[in-house]
């Protein structure tokens, strides 16, 4: 025969809970685990309240750029959930619900985005990469963490998050593809909020779906609504499940959408319409939560005043453990360049804290 | 004739560029409709076209591969690099061919393309957005690498590198961006890329130095004169590579001594290569020791410390004394 | 709903010529061109005939490392046939049939592989890219002269080929996505013969076939047969068609075997079997086409006699010439780097002279 | 004791590190069933099996950033780019991460990987094959950047390479990797990273030089001494950054003249910064300019010109001839 079919592939996309807050179709298991709902529900609404001061602290000129995860809660927070505590994540950098849910502290948040390295020790998470802002990088990183984890027969998962604009990164791609090559124990999961700064999806790639990324690696690709927690929180602990079982990497493209600026030093008035924001508030992920758990009568308005009055008392610790973090020593810059530091830095570094020690720095 | 930041002045010559040569065509991340994440580009999408001012996917290396099948073809590509901690992944495609496609066609194909980069910390900006990463570019054969340090000659820099025939890797001292305005005189009039800029004359000793650290400098050649009776040459080196040594040389035979400033990282920084090139050729013109003041060979820290890391105006008055001290 | 397909795929794969010679299915319009079924031939004879040239001049110290291309003749030279002149082609380093036909010279490639860059001036070939060492790194300029042509609305097509571990590269993919998302007239062709040097293509990636990699990039992706030439002109004719009319880039996998070492420098027995080697050989690309043309008597034994001959006149010519080429001034070395010399560089090259002309090098 | 080359003094240092430590893993492009295509790594596959020698999909930015995942897990990645020309797509991956990863979570995570990658030319190699690129990798903070000039020197700096907390990157001059066999004894011990290696002791003038132009260096020390009665001391680098400055003052101090050589393009590269040093930490101990030897501000040529592009040794000698005259 002259044509024949060589391969074939689709790409499912889920979605379980309405921006109604209604549940459609056959709804996955944890639906009826109301403690872990309230438990998401709970550091969601964390996360935002937590959001809305660090933009405040920089408005204010008490922190450097900031990057919001408006709108990205229920992705986030469901990553932190489906994963185990001795699992590895491999953030992008807006990625808090995740790292909050797995022992990462708002002030240390705040330390990285207010200049401070001292914002990435993260003192109860100590397995967790840093905040990666070099685009993509860090999908390398998970994929070699994950090698490690097989050579050494780990049952460990590496979960690694990147957005739409990242997709175009080579260093994405080879990620996958060495994934796939030799059947590695990651989850890559596409936060497509769909704009890259001020570049749209459709500028991004000529793809339908972001998901379809992993066909060119051999790998499971599969969509979903990422502001619906319950269909994240699924497919990641689908995909972290099979991965730590021997079952290989898979690609997971979360829908969602970034209400907020890009950062705190972007105006996303210029490049995009008030009216699609406002649309894409009406599908933003906690309203919809809420609503399920209300109609199923898992939360009631005092528990609604008492966790934002909670959430208010830990943010606001968290601020003043911040503020009073102060300036790092001078001799930090160089102390952590080597496990131990050579001669050549040595008198650097003495030159340094000696010129610091004289009246102008 | 207006009053102009260097941010505006990149602008300038870029919408220069674009009216006076349909070959020209501005490509990198957010700098269509955003206008770029600096406001390099502002205006310029709106002014001529989608086709001239093209917004691209986000990958570093795409964007300078782009711009060298472009720049092949005759046309003459500026591609802006969005931060300078992103540009490395263009050193693949920078070195391996934009550098010597020329010489492997025996000169039938040449790649005039201009790579823009910012450069430089004190700006307060998140982590991976203030590094000086010039040398790593000065080392590549067949490729020129010219920082500015004030408007009028980004503004003419510019243009020459725009026109140039060789690739061009143009750096902006993001911390010059908005620092002070000057008149720039829009007159399409390119400056060259074969010389140094001596920007204050003096007799008692020799400062070189580039981009934004010439701030830092001419202000401690201004003390050295005001309190300690000391004249100080400043030189901009303008163009890094290949460097103008005449002026150099010329300077340092007046005046003795050398002091180099530059914030990249000290080891292998751009600085070591002016000090050997004079070590070799005026070392017996010399008085005193060639002085680096540069950045220390650390991670640039993040920013509540990166005014420890760069070289601060006492640190380059304090060398300059001990270069004078007899 | 809750699940539902966002976006379905399918890998064609083309067939028309067996490795018998005789033909499947429905077979394209070229194969009633009998002119140019014999053109190619005559071109796929005399390619093979450089190549074993080459090999012997590398084996008696006359020639550097060189690449051959023996089992890749079909895939190499259709590509050229389907181009049109003011096309440009983006090599990687074996393309021999594509460049021969594009009026790149037998002597030029030898001085390549001689370690002469006047081998890359191609006399007759002003358009043309030099061979890309670096992998995939040529995929990028392609896409980029293609963007060039957009902008220029002229209707000329990039061509580029790339290997089967050359799609492992994050340049490869970059440049599909720029592809896909600019809607560049650029054709990528993937010449998949099984081998990375040493690495096999199960290795390489866990992909079913490398023309799926096109989906990532939202672009057409097809597998042909890339020993039959039939196949391979008539994808490679309609993908340059296509984007010449503004229809967008392609990826095609040309599936072939690399029947030689990887480079003269290499042994392939080290890492492959006798058996897979000679199984490939019954599929080699020439003989099946002698078939077809002797089966429609369209070839004669005279024929071939006289074009064996042809073939080797032109070789032993190119090789006289390449030998006859010696070794290039000192000055070539300084006198490419820039269009004009700076100050620098001319001290340099006169002390380069200079020292030349005394009496040690 | 057996003699062995350079190539294989690395194979015995990287079957030792995987017999002792089951950490250590090597990966690369056909370094598995295929040994490496300079042979490195021959053998080792059988013998530790294809979960401690991985062959790699083709690409660099992988290899570099896989290893810098594995590092951080706690294993000792030592990872192989298959020529000196393919390491560019590793500098992000090396500068904004493997170097920086310590720093970056203040000391929590580390890389202890190992980047090893052939140098140079004069192997009659095709292009891209050839070059010197050790200058841009001396410039990253966080990285130490180590190149032996012998068999003995290969074994034990690998060793202390692969030991080392940080990242390394190891370069291996393939003009070296067959051309003297030397006694290298397979019993584990490192050398350290911290010294240069005096090669030959002399009072007339230093040279400082790394990798295979050590060769070279040699020779024209010996002609000299021979010919010149000039009696050279040679510094092997050994550890190209950080430096040890050490070493290399006293020396210049007793013999008061310094001449660098090194293959790599002059403009930027590695000597420079020794050059820079000693003009600062030196200069009223030098009784002649410093001279650099180095390869031209050229791309490495095609292989019938790369011996008109490195220095010869006869280059190297009228340098020092130069910086003796009275
Ligand atoms: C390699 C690199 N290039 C450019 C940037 C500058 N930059 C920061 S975020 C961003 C857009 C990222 O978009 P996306 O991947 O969709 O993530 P999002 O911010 O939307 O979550 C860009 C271009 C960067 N951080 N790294
Ligand atoms: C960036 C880069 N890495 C490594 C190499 C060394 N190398 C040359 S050819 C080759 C294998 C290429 O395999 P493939 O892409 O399948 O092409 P083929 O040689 O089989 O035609 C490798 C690893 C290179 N040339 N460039
Ligand atoms: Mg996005
Ligand atoms: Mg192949």
């Amino acid at each position: 025969m002259s044509t024949t079919t060589a391969a074939r592939f689709e790409i499912k996309s889920r979605s379980y809970l309405n921006p109604e807050g209604r549940l459609v179709g056959t709804p996955p298991a944890i639906v009826s685990d109301s403690d872990l709902l309230k438990r998401l529900y709970r550091m969601m609404v964390l996360v935002r309240t937590f959001d809305s001061k660090a933009i405040a602290l920089q408005r204010t000129g008490q922190l450097g750029t900031y990057a919001s995860c408006l709108g990205h809660e229920a992705t986030h927070v469901a990553i932190g959930a489906a994963m185990m505590p001795e699992d590895v994540f491999f953030p992008m950098y807006r990625e808090y619900g995740t790292q909050l849910w797995r022992g990462v502290h708002m002030e240390e948040i705040l330390a990285f985005w207010g200049g401070d390295e001292r914002g990435t020790a993260f003192r109860d998470q100590p397995l967790d990469f840093p905040w990666a802002v070099p685009i993509a990088t860090q999908t390398l990183h998970a994929a070699g963490a994950a090698l490690a984890f097989k050579l050494r027969s780990e049952k460990r998962v590496a979960v690694t998050v990147i957005g739409d604009g990242g997709t175009s990164q080579g260093d994405f791609y080879e990620a996958l593809n060495a994934a796939g090559a030799f059947g590695l124990p990651v989850v890559f999961v596409i936060a497509n909020n769909q704009w890259a700064i001020s570049v749209p999806l459709k500028a991004q790639t000529a793809c339908e779906t972001l998901a379809q990324k992993a066909i060119a690696a051999g790998l499971p690709g599969i969509q979903v609504d990422g502001n619906d927690v319950l269909a994240v929180y699924e497919a990641v602990t689908e995909a972290v499940g099979r991965a730590r079982t021997g079952g290989g990497a898979s690609v997971i493209e979360a829908l969602t959408y970034r209400l907020s600026d890009h950062t705190t030093a972007d105006d996303a008035r210029r490049y995009r319409s008030a009216a699609e924001v406002e649309d894409a508030q009406k599908k933003e992920p906690i309203g919809r939560l809420k609503r399920l758990l209300t109609a199923r009568k898992l939360w009631s308005d005092e528990e609604e005043q008492a966790l934002i009055q909670d959430c208010q008392r830990q943010v606001d610790a968290a601020v003043h453990a911040y503020q009073a973090l102060g300036k790092p020593p001078r001799s930090d810059m160089f102390d952590y360049t080597f496990a131990e530091l050579p001669e050549s830095l040595q008198q650097e570094r003495a030159q340094a804290l000696a010129e610091e020690g004289s009246h102008h720095g | 004739m207006a009053k102009v930041a260097l941010v505006e002045a990149v602008n300038l010559a870029l919408a220069r560029a674009l009216a006076d040569d349909p070959q020209v065509v501005l490509l990198g991340e957010d700098i269509g409709m955003n206008g770029g994440v600096f406001r390099a580009t502002v205006g310029l999408q709106e002014r001529f076209g989608p086709n001239r001012v093209l917004d691209t996917p986000l990958a570093e290396s795409m964007i300078a591969g782009l711009a060298i099948g472009m720049a092949a073809m005759g046309m003459r590509p500026v591609a802006e690099i969005q931060f300078s901690g992103f540009i490395y992944p263009t050193i693949d495609q920078m070195i391996n061919h934009a550098g010597r496609l020329r010489t492997r066609t025996r000169g039938r194909l040449s790649v005039p393309m201009v790579l823009r980069a910012p450069s430089g910390a004190g700006i307060h900006a998140p982590e991976h957005h203030s590094e000086s990463n010039e040398s790593l570019f000065a080392h590549m054969p067949g490729i020129r690498v010219v920082m500015p340090s004030s408007p009028t000659r980004a503004y003419g820099l510019l243009l020459a590198a725009i026109q140039d025939p060789d690739p061009v890797v143009f750096f902006e001292p993001t911390r010059l961006y908005r620092l002070n305005k000057q008149e720039v005189e829009d007159n399409g009039q390119p400056l060259p890329l074969d010389t140094c800029f001596v920007l204050r004359e003096g007799h008692d000793l020799t400062f070189v130095s580039w981009g934004a650290m010439l701030h830092e400098t001419l202000e401690a050649a201004r003390l050295l004169a005001e309190t300690e009776r000391v004249s100080a040459e400043v030189i901009d080196l303008g163009t890094l590579s290949p460097i103008d040594y005449e002026t150099i040389l010329e300077s340092v035979g007046r005046t003795g001594r050398l002091v180099i400033v530059h914030e990249a990282p000290r080891t292998a920084g751009l600085g070591a290569e002016v000090a050997a090139e004079v070590a070799e050729r005026a070392l017996y013109e010399l008085e005193a020791p060639i002085m680096r003041v540069t950045g220390y060979d650390v991670v640039t820290p993040f920013f509540k410390l990166e005014h420890d890391f760069m070289p601060s105006v006492d640190r380059i008055r304090r060398a300059a004394l001990q270069v004078l001290e007899p």
